[in-house]
């Protein structure tokens, strides 16, 4: 592959990872900020393996892999919270959960 | 007996420091002793020693106690120096002194603190004699503020009545301010000769300054300006009328016979200073003559007897600065202690009636006391007299009339001076006997109790009798030559020739000083007994109320002094009081709790703001790494 | 992986061993003590086993661990805190009725996540430490469920550094994808080469910069910090402030000498703003703040401002300093939160300023104590915090870095402010005669924490007065350090 | 040797003063008296020991020196000249009178309360005895905690602000001078290529004006703030005023000393130059202070801030002094350091007596009091009299050197700080008429002094009077030291060679003694 689509595809990993950040940004469902969160992670893993493919080496996919295993240990934590967060607000909107604050 | 000096201003102190001790557990009669006793031991000494001092004719005894401090070649010690300038100056301190002490022992009889007035004024007799007899100036200096520290105490002696300590305080803040002066005076004088040892800067100032030598001439008035501070002269003298909020034989001891005196003693102890300083000199004798002619005036508005005594202190004093002033030097000093036999007697007088009249000064309720307490009328008569100048009869016209004569004829005589002198005594004459009259003669108008007892009587016998005949030691040369005195003071006090021409008709001036004098008795009498209408009708015109009440407020002084100093102080000082600076400070932590309140608001505790947080934070640093 | 290379990692293989012995036993039968005992047992152990590696000079696990005398000295510090934490939070958990033996294991596994951040040479390792580390604490965070503040606290903590973890991936991702290597060592060698950086690798440092700055909760990436420090249990926010921050400065540390980031301006503009703004936000929030884990977490992130400080001063006398603050502040910090811990009831932490008015009254040694230790973080003399600021403001002086080493002190007498004023809480006489303490456990729980208390103050008093010993200990672990002492 | 134990028997009596609380109540009270009096003998045999005489060229007495923290070349390095020694007598005498004063005063915490006191004594010996700049900076804020808790415990309804304030100003100053002391350790150091905190070697130093010009500034911040002078002096009233008497005092006659003392110690033979080129802003700062603190407390209506704002004109004699740069001004100076600290103490102490009779410190609620306690008016006049600087007590001599010595150095300022001796009278004989002389708006019972306060007070009354009439023997204690920091002015070079290469053997010298 010639680099300017190596370029490009970063760029792509770029642009998702912004898609992740915003819609963290002005979702206020808790799960929903997780999901874009996990897009973020994804995106970061996408640019390891354009890294990797760039210079031919497994290392960018062995960290693509790790990063799948941590998004999913986070995301099972973070559901287990988000469960009890709902059993004490009866809500997902995260902005009810501020009691702690100044 | 020299070896002994040293115990002249010791037995008061230590007379002071047992009373203080124990003046509350000791019985009356025990204070008495000790509190006349260690004035009256220390006047013996001085007897003695006088006596030794005029058969041998030494040039001096000096003494050294111990070496106070040394540092850096400053090495003022506890020494005295006595020549004939400070054995007079003791003599009177100790003598007078003593005499008014025997006296307070019958005045302040059925007084409270008891110990404590003659605590402090033995302690006052100290400080006096530590101020004259000091070698050096610094102990001079000592003396000088302790005495100041005495008339607070003792102006202030019956605290409870505010107006007292008003004057207490007044007493000893302006004289501290005249005080200020002549220590910066002190600083010059040890900068330029490297010591404060009276001797040494006499003998080495002639050739360190020439005459006329600036440096000089500001120390002169430096220190002339601690002497008006002390001595209640213009500007400073506000605060001796005041003073005589005191128990009268205070006002008799300090405020009359000594420590007032204080200051001619400086001028006339450090007199080489200001012969190379003439405009200092001129100053003084300026401001001697201006302060007798206000001071005459103001005296003669008083209706408090005391009041009129302290006015005439403060212009007799002027007589004195102006003596010292045109280089009359022996002149002034025979005329200081004269006046204190006079002035004392005066004073004593004064407390003898204002006793029996149960504490009333005011002249207008006194009067025909002639019959009821002869002695104290016939003493107060020859202290008039005295004050008055009246010719040959009394030591007083011999004193003031030298002063007027030298003025006049001396190298640096000066026609007016000699007439401000000249009406000076008149005034001086005229508000004597005014009040003569208004206090003995006419009808009586408070009854009295207690007439004057032994103890009060005696003083007042021996002083009358001293300024009788206190001044035929000296007496003019066309006029049975006698000057034992001023060849007394010869070896420490330049003398002084008159002027040829004028000296062939001496006699002239002094038959118009008697006349002057004599002069004034008349008006006094003429206005305050023969007929008083005359007096009515006159004080009744518009200016002469006017004038009246300008003199009767000691020409506005200190109304003066309240609205210029006094006044914007203290407003001042209470606007103030928060201190100013501190709301800075303050400030600050306001500034401080107002970012605090900004920055919490951040964190809102809402999740998504956290995020946009490290958003920003992220944008931040990326631009700075993408610009930099 | 040799025989040795298993001997050098002992530390980190004990305390796995540990999580999953803690994990059978619970499976076989509930019981707070053993667990309790076995993990305290194998930090010891764990710890001990580090002397096998004392004056070791770096010994590679290529490419992801180097095991030289900094790491040894940080897994060091590292699990002695934890050791000290886990003694605290016996009394503190034997009071509440969750279940209370997992806690052991997710402390043990985050120690462990923080141990090999120390050592990794490899964005692998590093990320995987670190993750370690945080999913560990997302459930520490919320370990007590009941409270919903703790829930809360956990989830900001799971979004937040999900979202800064990925940040630190993305950053990793650009520096491979422009350097092609992810060992420290390569990155070292391809930036050795070229003056300027390129703009993808400076993109890359500062998204990772990013990462990092969450974790160390600097400005502008704190304001979690408060909340978290305030939901989660005190032993977990004890920590939090220690023992997370201890792993990633010290991977922080490791990489920056590695790759010599103070040749490029940029980089060291970015820190010399994230400290200035640390160190007065941290003490500007905390200054009227009204709960005292809320200040403790705010006074962290101005002691962080402080500790890059010397960080940035970039010799070796910065590293020594930084690491010897770190002692210091772990010591103060444990103790701080461990008071805390031991004034906890069951229903909540003391953690508002009443709890503890006219403390000196009622309880003086506990008072005292927590008055030593804030008095430390105040960096006064005789405790441990002044020698550390001392030695920072040394560092910072030798270097001439005026601007921060003035805001150090502008910043340390703002400080003094809170600390003073939780002190003269401490001491205020209490109106009423002093309320009979609430109904607590038998003594015999407590002995731990009041050990742990004693031990700690005498520490920080020892260091106070004594630095020589451990800033001895501290020059001889950087002589057996070469790559650091290059500058 | 000898030294370290001033130090340790203060702190250990300190300690066992705390612990003792439990046996018994008045255990404390009786511990710290034993130490302050064990250090105020050994002080004492030290001064009688040691003929002013003895003290040729070296003005050092005895010195110590072991090594801290040998990586950064702190040592322990106590040693001390005639003005440390003087300036011990003051601390333990002052501290004797500290607990005696509390003993009624003081009813809760005692122990707690002996500790604090006994351990800022120890902080101002130490202060007083250093010779090492990193531990000099040590015992500086080693004597601020307990000042802090005993102004914020024991003190009066204000007391937390005004610790606050107390602790936060002295803080940021004493930060300051650290800095300033690290500047010089590494300016040094890279001249010499010896890293330490020495101070007989760091006197060597030469300094780049402009470094000299930060360095004193820094070093100037910590003492002019504790001194204090005018613009920083806000802590002090509140401080003072807050403070129970004990704490009062020490304040005002110590820790304000320890300001003075560094001036002398430090900021003078270390920047010659500097300081020479400061000095008239430096006499400026002072005569304002001495006008301004007058003023101040001529407004004042509490007894206590009265006399803390006194202070603060005082101390302006001090600063106006150690810039004068010559022997008088010096001498001046340390009088004043040791006169004021008695006469200031004093007047504390009598507001403390007042408070504990009326619990009150405004005096318009007093008057009158001459009557009822004759006792207390005779010493509080003696006191009052020295504040405003009556000839024959020790002020008097302190004030006249100071105005001799600074009137060769500037006129004009000389001038208005004599001045500012008017005002002094004008608000010391406030006190006087408020509190003593004009009757009372209310009639309180008032018990003249005990025995006990007899005890505190006629000592004081003694040795005011003995500096005031013959203080040779302080001045001869103080005069190698003094000649000492002066060098620096008359020839610098020499100065250098004779600290840097003769004191340094022979403290070594002095050292092998010490292991014998």
């Amino acid at each position: 592959m010639s680099v300017s689509t190596m370029e490009a595809a970063l760029l792509l990993a770029g642009v998702l990872f912004m898609l992740g950040l915003i819609s963290v940004l002005i979702r206020r469902n808790i799960i929903f900020m997780l999901i874009s969160v996990e897009i973020m992670l994804n995106a970061a893993g996408l640019a390891f393996i354009v890294a990797g493919s760039k210079w031919v080496q497994p290392d960018g996919q062995v960290m693509f892999i790790f990063i799948l295993t941590m998004a999913a240990a986070e995301v099972s934590v973070g559901l287990a919270l988000i469960l009890q967060i709902y059993h004490q607000l009866k809500t997902l909107d995260s902005d009810a959960a501020n009691f702690m604050k100044g | 007996m020299e070896n002994y000096i040293w115990l002249i201003p010791a037995l008061p102190f230590l007379g002071s420091l047992l009373l203080i001790l124990f003046g509350t557990r000791l019985s009356r009669a025990l204070v008495a002793i000790l509190g006349v006793g260690s004035v009256g031991f220390s006047a013996l000494i001085t007897i003695l020693l006088g006596l030794q001092f005029l058969s041998e004719k030494p040039a001096f005894y000096q003494q050294e106690v111990w070496q106070w401090f040394s540092v850096a070649g400053f090495n003022p010690s506890i020494a005295f120096h006595l020549d004939a300038l400070s054995i007079v100056f003791i003599f009177v301190i100790t003598f007078v002194g003593f005499l008014i002490h025997l006296y307070s022992t019958a005045y302040m009889a059925d007084d409270a603190d008891f110990s404590r007035f003659f605590a402090c004024m033995n302690l006052f007799v100290g400080s006096m004699l530590m101020l004259v007899m000091a070698d050096n100036l610094l102990l001079l200096y000592l003396g000088w503020e302790g005495v100041g520290l005495c008339s607070y105490l003792l102006i202030g002696f019956w605290y409870k009545e505010p107006a007292n300590g008003y004057a207490a305080r007044k007493a000893f803040i302006i004289t501290r301010v005249g005080d200020t002066a002549m220590a910066i005076g002190l600083f010059i004088l040890f900068q330029t000769f490297g010591t404060l040892n009276i001797q040494a800067i006499l003998t080495q100032a002639p050739e360190v300054w020439s005459v006329g030598a600036q440096m000089a001439v500001l120390v002169g008035l430096l220190l002339l300006g601690g002497a008006v501070g002390k001595s209640g002269q213009l500007p400073l003298q506000t605060w001796l009328p005041d003073a005589m909020a005191g128990p009268t034989p205070v006002s008799a001891l300090i405020h009359a016979a000594t420590m007032v005196t204080a200051g001619v003693y400086l001028i006339a102890r450090m007199y080489v200073i200001f012969e190379l300083a003439p405009l200092a000199q001129t100053m003084v004798a300026v401001i001697g003559a201006v302060t007798l002619l206000l001071a005459g005036f103001s005296a003669l508005t008083q209706y408090d007897l005391k009041r009129v005594l302290a006015y005439s202190t403060i212009s007799q004093i002027g007589y004195m600065f102006l003596a010292l002033g045109v280089g009359a030097w022996s002149a002034g000093i025979f005329h200081f202690m004269i006046h204190a036999f006079f002035k004392a007697l005066l004073f004593l007088c004064a407390g003898a009636i204002i006793l029996a009249l149960h504490h009333e000064q005011d002249m207008r309720k006194m009067g025909g006391l002639r019959k009821s307490m002869p002695v104290v009328f016939w003493t107060f008569l020859i202290g008039a007299a005295s004050l008055a100048a009246l010719p040959i009869i009394t030591s007083g016209f011999y004193s003031k009339d030298q002063i007027l004569w030298y003025t006049l004829a001396g190298p640096n005589g000066n026609i007016w001076l000699y007439l401000a002198g000249l009406f000076g005594a008149f005034i001086t004459s005229v508000y004597t006997f005014r009040m003569v009259f208004m206090t003995f003669y006419g009808a009586p108008k408070t009854h009295l109790d207690h007439p004057p007892g032994k103890l009060i009587t005696i003083p007042l016998v021996i002083l009358a009798i001293l300024s009788l005949v206190g001044g035929f030691i000296e007496l003019p040369h066309n006029f049975a030559h006698l000057a034992l005195f001023s060849d007394l003071m010869a070896p420490v006090l330049p003398g002084i020739t008159a002027n040829e021409l004028l000296a062939a008709n001496e006699w002239l001036f002094q038959v118009l000083a008697a006349v002057v004098s004599l002069g004034g008795v008349y008006v006094a009498y003429l206005f305050y007994q023969k007929s008083p209408g005359m007096l009515h009708s006159l004080e009744r015109s518009s200016l002469a109320m006017k004038l009246h009440r300008f003199w009767f407020s000691g020409w506005g002084f200190d109304a003066l002094y309240d609205n210029l100093l006094v006044r914007p102080y203290v407003f001042l000082a209470n606007i103030n009081k928060r201190d100013i600076i501190d709301s800075f400070y303050t400030g600050l932590a306001r500034m401080a709790e107002g970012f605090h309140v900004m920055f919490s608001q951040t964190q809102s505790g809402v999740l998504r703001n956290y995020v946009a947080g490290i958003v920003v934070g992220a944008i931040m640093i990326l631009t700075i790494s993408l610009l930099l | 992986m040799s025989q040795t290379d298993f001997l050098h990692l002992m530390p980190l293989l004990i305390l796995t061993v540990a999580a999953l012995v803690n994990m059978l036993v619970i499976a076989a039968w509930r019981n707070h003590k053993i667990i309790y005992v076995i993990t305290a047992v194998s930090f010891v152990a764990a710890f001990l086993s580090l002397f096998e590696l004392r004056g070791i000079t770096a010994y590679a696990i290529d490419p992801l661990f180097v095991i030289d005398g900094f790491g040894v000295f940080y897994i060091g510090l590292i699990l002695a805190t934890a050791l000290l934490i886990s003694m605290l939070s016996y009394a503190y958990f034997e009071q509440r009725e969750e279940q209370k033996e997992e806690y052991y294991i997710l402390l043990i596994l985050s120690t462990l996540g923080a141990c090999t951040l120390v050592i990794s040479t490899h964005f692998a390792s590093l990320f995987l430490g670190l993750e370690v580390l945080s999913v560990a604490l997302y459930s520490l965070i919320s370990y007590l469920r009941t409270r919903e503040r703790s829930d809360e606290a956990g989830i900001k903590y799971l979004i937040l550094a999900a979202f800064s973890s990925a940040f630190l991936l993305f950053g990793m991702a650009l520096v491979y994808f422009s350097v092609g290597t992810m060992t420290f060592a390569g990155i070292a060698t391809a930036m050795s080469g070229l003056q300027e950086l390129p703009l993808l690798l400076l993109t890359g440092f500062g998204m990772m910069i990013i990462g990092i700055g969450f974790k160390l909760s600097v400005v502008p990436f704190h304001m979690w910090t408060p909340d978290v420090y305030e939901g989660a249990p005190a032993p977990v926010t004890a920590f939090i402030a220690t023992v997370s921050k201890a792993g990633v400065l010290g991977i922080m540390i490791r990489f920056f000498l590695e790759v010599d980031g103070f040749r490029y301006p940029t980089l060291i503009t970015i820190f010399t703003i994230v400290a200035i703004s640390s160190m007065i936000a941290g003490n500007l929030l905390a200054l009227m703040q009204k709960n005292v884990k809320r200040i403790l977490a705010y006074s962290s992130i101005s002691h962080l401002g402080y500790l890059l400080v010397a960080f940035l001063a970039g010799n070796q006398m910065g590293v020594e300093a930084i690491t010897f603050y770190l002692v210091a502040y772990f010591i103060t910090t444990v103790g701080a939160f461990g008071v805390v811990a031991m004034l906890s009831d069951k229903e909540r932490d003391a953690e508002l300023l009443e709890d503890y008015r006219g403390l000196l009254w009622r309880r003086p040694w506990t008072a005292t104590a927590f008055t030593a230790m804030l008095l430390s973080l105040a960096g006064i003399p005789l405790t441990a915090g002044f020698v550390g600021k001392f030695y920072i403001l040394a560092a910072g002086v030798s270097t001439q870095l005026w601007l921060l080493v003035a805001m150090l002190v502008l910043n340390s007498v703002i400080g003094l402010y809170y600390y003073i004023k939780v002190i003269a809480v401490m001491f205020q006489q209490p109106e009423t005669e002093a309320e009979t303490p609430k109904k607590r456990l038998r003594p015999s729980i407590y002995l731990a924490s009041v050990g742990t208390l004693v031990v700690l103050t005498l520490l920080l008093l020892i260091v106070g007065v004594y630095p020589a010993a451990l800033v001895e200990i501290i020059q001889n672990v950087f002589a057996t350090a070469p790559e650091m002492v290059a500058r | 040797m000898i030294l370290l134990w001033m130090i340790v028997i203060l702190m250990a009596g300190g300690l066992l003063a705390w612990l003792s609380k439990k046996l018994h109540p008045v255990l404390p009270r009786w511990i710290a008296l034993f130490a302050v009096s064990a250090d105020f003998a050994i002080a004492l045999y030290l001064w009688l020991g040691t003929p002013a005489a003895s003290l040729g060229a070296s003005p050092w007495l005895m010195q110590m020196e072991v090594p801290w923290v040998p990586q950064w070349g702190v040592n322990f390095i106590l040693a001390l000249d005639g003005l440390s020694l003087l300036m011990l007598l003051l601390t333990f005498f002052i501290g004797i009178l500290a607990v005696l004063i509390s003993w009624r005063e003081i009813k809760v915490k005692t122990g707690f309360f002996h500790f604090n006191l006994l351990w800022v004594l120890a902080g101002i010996t130490g202060v007083f005895l250093t010779m090492d700049l990193f531990l000099f900076y040590f015992f500086w804020e080693v004597m601020l905690i307990p000042m802090y808790f005993l102004i914020g415990v024991w003190g009066h309804a204000n007391r937390n602000y005004a610790a606050y304030k107390f602790f936060i100003f002295t803080q940021a100053s004493g930060l300051l001078m650290l800095l300033a002391i690290l500047g010089l350790y590494f300016i040094h150091g890279s001249q010499t290529g010896n890293y330490t905190f020495n101070y007989f070697e760091l006197l060597g130093t030469e300094l780049a004006p402009e470094e000299a010009r930060f360095l004193m500034f820094g070093f100037l911040a910590a003492f002019l703030v504790k001194l204090p002078v005018v613009p920083f002096h806000s802590w002090l009233p509140d401080a003072h005023s807050e403070a129970p008497t004990a704490g009062s005092v020490i304040l005002a006659g110590l820790l304000l000393k320890t300001g003075a003392y560094g001036l002398l110690r430090f900021v003078l033979p270390l920047f010659p130059t500097a300081t020479v080129e400061f000095a008239p802003w430096a006499m400026l700062l002072g005569v304002v202070g001495i006008i301004y603190g007058a003023i101040l407390a001529y407004s004042q209506t509490d007894l206590k801030r009265l006399v803390a704002y006194t202070s603060v004109s005082h101390m302006g004699f001090v600063i106006l002094g150690v810039f004068a740069f010559n022997q008088w001004a010096l001498q001046g100076v340390v009088m004043q350091m040791i006169a004021h600290g008695l006469s200031t103490g004093a007047l504390f102490i009598i507001a403390g007596f007042l408070y504990e009779r009326l619990h009150t410190r405004d005096i318009g609620q007093m008057g009158g009091f001459w009557s009822k306690a004759p006792k207390m008016g005779v010493i509080a006049m003696v006191f009052v009299m020295a504040s405003l600087g009556l000839p024959g007590l020790g002020n008097f001599i302190a004030e006249f050197l100071t105005l001799v010595g600074s009137w060769q150095a500037n006129n004009w300022l000389t001038v208005f700080a004599t001045i500012g001796v008017v005002l002094a009278t004008a608000y010391s004989l406030r006190i006087m008429r408020k509190v003593f002389y004009e009757p009372a708006p209310s009639d309180h019972p008032l018990p003249d002094l005990n025995a006990r306060e007899m005890l505190i007070a006629v000592p004081m009354v003694v040795v005011i009077l003995w500096l005031g009439l013959y203080p040779q023997p302080i001045l001869d204690t103080a005069q190698p030291s003094i000649n000492q920091q002066l060098q620096a002015y008359q020839e610098p070079e020499v100065e250098k060679e004779k600290v840097a290469v003769v004191e340094v053997p022979e403290a070594k010298l002095r050292i092998e003694e010490v292991k014998k």
